[in-house]
């Protein structure tokens, strides 16, 4: 019986997400465009000029949410992909699979915006900073995971092998990190900090945090949406696909 | 053979597999208990290489359970495969080495040793005689094939999991892995064989099963 | 454990003994690599001797990269790698095996050469000495890691080019504390620091990649 | 107004850094419609097909 109720969970798994998927994405989607046109708002108009960078420093305000969401997707694919691995459900595999582009989207933000942030302040658009160089090599690890995925046919081996290869990332991430940083010290790496708490008023970090959110709705908005795609791609064939009764739509 | 009483069994229950957009079947159950010959039949894509692949524990069915022994293989992992030989399309021998370490070197990975006297003289009753210490590539594809059925010859495993056995053989050697394969079941052991050709595979205890009938 | 250790590399040490031509392909294309960039830079002696490390240490990791393709394709194609899924032996112990027969084909000579090709960057006996050991060190971590990669992509169109894009990343915190080490005692630092953290690297990868390799290993014969 | 664009010399990279975010943020959410569109257009065509082989 247990195990009759395990098959009928994987089976029809996606099709029951696939309608909760869009109720998500649409909630979210309203509370994201809330949340960042209240952040904008109090990013150019609420939040002080800091007094050593001077307008420069709003920036940050992209920046720094950018490079968090891009570290947090990659944690939650890996733990998707774990869950993916341990029970055999599709449904988490596809999940990972869908947050990837918008993880990978974001470490290019916060590389973008780090560049233009350090061009006025440092006077180079590319430094070897320790931060900013694991974000590259963490936009190369998404990459890698993309790229994986799309050379490989069968969808149920590029679950697993993409989910292996996230697992195998996490684990590394903080070596990583801890090399690039003890690299960086070795050779005089910059001693200004992106984002120096010390200096931060108040309003900065509150403008920040709301930022942040509006980044994480936009986020699961994208997801919801991008899984619902994936669905419909990989259940083409399923009966219930057919039933949904997609034309026109 | 497992010591003890209980006589060796593999149940598949509710097995389903698939391969792409493919289903190829869909809540398979059957049981094959020691004694018993499982004849195989389908056309080509019907599933029966990647039924034999899920048996062999090599392929992670989409549901559904093998079991040995009342416990499913995934969890069993090594210790089902003490009792497995499964031969697949590939030979699985290296070109580079000889007969005679081709089969020692699989012997010792799947956990007994085989002396060098006796793997001359199972390669000789496969009739490979004359050819046991040269590099396997220098072999026809028939002779390779005789290499990989000599594991048959060497092996102790409960579970012969054999897919497209009689491809490449001659009529000598179909007869005498026919043979080889009869005796394994008289002895209490498992067989579970494919074929695409009309192989008589008909003995005591032959059960067939065929694949892709009904339309999942 | 130990005995199907000793049979797997036994056995892949006959096979590359038998194919020789193959080993020295990985030394070669190690030496060409290493000894094009004076061409490209400049045969100033001081500049050489200070970008000596990072070259010496990124033409190992490629060579080895390129290698770790191999390890596992002749295996596939033949059907031998899914038997020794299929053996009652832990796969993760042969896959240690098939790495460290690897790393004794294709690490090694890189270890032994790398300073014949130290001496054409003038680096002094001592540096040579930690070039050395940390490719001691590292190699095989490289090859452990690699192999990860060299699973996950075994068998696919663009495995190639995809394994680096998937190997090279990790390969990161092997390179700094390698490269680090010899630069340090270069700049009278002293390595020691470097080398032990490579150790740690190795040790850590002798654990973990083996298991992810396997698993990988499994997928893809699936 | 001007002055509010020119965000006291540091315009160009204020700017580009918003600008850019607005552009990925905007971007991805239509590429992601044009992807989802094409799967239905394509599920719906071969429940068509479908119909015709059944009529």
């Amino acid at each position: 019986m247990s195990s009759r109720l395990i098959n009928w969970f994987k089976f029809s798994s996606p099709a029951t997400f696939y309608p909760l998927a869009r109720k998500i994405s649409v909630a979210s989607a309203v509370i994201a465009v809330v949340l960042i046109a209240v952040g904008l708002y109090m990013s150019f108009f609420v939040a002080p000029t800091d007094y050593k960078q001077g307008e420069g420093y709003r920036i940050i305000f992209v920046h720094v949410p950018a490079s968090w969401m891009s570290m947090f997707i990659y944690l939650v694919m890996a733990a998707w992909a774990a869950m993916g691995l341990v029970f055999n459900t599709r449904l988490s595999a596809m999940m990972a699979q869908a947050l990837a582009p918008t993880g990978a989207m974001f470490a290019f933000i916060s590389l973008w915006t780090g560049s233009f942030w350090g061009k006025p302040m440092w006077g180079t658009w590319w430094v070897w900073d320790a931060r900013i160089t694991s974000e590259l090599i963490l936009l190369f690890l998404y990459l890698g995971y993309m790229a994986l995925r799309a050379a490989i046919d069968d969808p149920r081996r590029g679950d697993r092998a993409s989910a292996i290869l996230l697992l195998v990332g996490v684990v590394n991430i903080p070596i990583i990190y801890y090399s690039v940083q003890w690299w960086n010290t070795l050779h005089q790496g910059s001693t200004i900090k992106m984002n120096a708490e010390t200096t931060m008023d108040e309003t900065m970090l509150i403008t920040m945090l709301i930022m942040t959110l509006g980044f994480w709705a936009y986020s699961i908005a994208v997801a919801m949406a991008r899984v619902r795609t994936v669905i419909l791609e990989r259940e083409r064939t399923a009966s219930w696909v057919r039933e949904l009764g997609l034309a026109g739509s | 053979m497992t010591p003890g009483s209980t006589s060796p069994s593999l149940q598949i229950d509710r097995l389903c597999c698939v391969r792409g957009d493919r289903t190829l079947f869909h809540d398979l159950s059957f049981a094959v208990s020691g004694g018993e010959l499982l004849h195989l039949k389908g056309h080509n894509g019907s599933g029966k290489t990647t039924l034999l692949r899920a048996l062999a524990g090599l392929l992670l069915p989409e549901s559904g359970e093998i079991r040995w022994q009342g416990e499913n293989i995934r969890a069993l992992r090594e210790e089902y495969a003490r009792h497995l030989l499964y031969l697949g399309h590939h030979n699985g021998i290296k070109g580079d080495l000889t007969a005679v370490e081709n089969l020692r070197i699989a012997a010792i990975l799947d956990g007994y040793a085989l002396d060098e006297e006796t793997a001359w003289r199972i390669l000789a009753e496969i009739g490979l005689r004359g050819h046991e210490d040269l590099p396997t590539k220098h072999l026809s594809q028939g002779q390779k094939r005789r290499v990989a059925l000599a594991r048959l010859l060497a092996n102790r495993a409960t579970v012969w999991v054999l897919d497209e056995p009689f491809t490449a053989l001659d009529v000598a050697a179909v007869q005498l892995l026919q043979d080889v394969i009869h005796r394994h079941v008289a002895d209490g052991g498992i067989a579970i064989v494919t074929t695409h050709q009309e192989v008589a595979m008909i003995g005591a205890n032959t059960r067939t099963i065929e694949l892709g009938r009904r339309d999942a | 454990m130990l005995e199907p250790l000793y049979w797997i590399i036994r056995r892949d040490l006959t096979i590359a003994m038998r194919r020789r031509a193959d080993v020295f392909t990985t030394l070669i294309f190690f030496v060409i690599v290493v000894s094009l960039f004076p061409l490209g830079i400049g045969p100033e002696p001081e500049t050489l001797r200070q970008i000596a490390p990072g070259i010496v240490w990124v033409g190992a990791l490629l060579a080895s990269m390129l290698a770790l393709e191999q390890i596992f394709s002749a295996d596939h194609r033949d059907g031998t790698l899914e038997q020794m899924l299929l053996t009652p032996q832990p796969v993760s112990v042969l896959v240690v095996g098939k790495i460290l027969a690897h790393w004794l084909v294709s690490g090694v000579p890189l270890v032994i050469m790398a300073p014949v090709l130290g001496l054409q960057y003038n680096l002094s006996a001592d540096v040579l000495l930690v070039l050395m050991a940390s490719l001691l060190l590292g190699t095989p971590a490289l090859s452990l890691i690699g192999a990860i990669g060299a699973a996950l992509t075994l068998g696919l169109r663009s495995g190639g080019v995809l394994l680096a894009l998937l190997v090279l990343p990790l390969y990161i915190p092997v390179l700094i504390f390698g490269a680090g080490a010899v630069e340090a005692t270069a700049s009278g630092l002293g390595g020691q620091a470097h080398l032990s953290m490579l150790a740690a690297i190795l040790v850590a990868s002798l654990v973990l990649a083996p298991l992810a390799t396997a698993a990988a290993l499994r997928v893809a014969e699936d | 107004m001007a002055e509010f664009f020119h965000m006291g010399g540091y315009g160009l990279y204020v700017w580009g850094s918003f600008g850019i975010t607005a552009l990925c943020m905007i971007a991805e959410p239509l590429l992601l419609r044009g992807r989802s569109q094409s799967i239905r257009k394509r599920i719906a065509r071969m429940a068509r097909v479908e119909q015709e082989v059944q009529q």
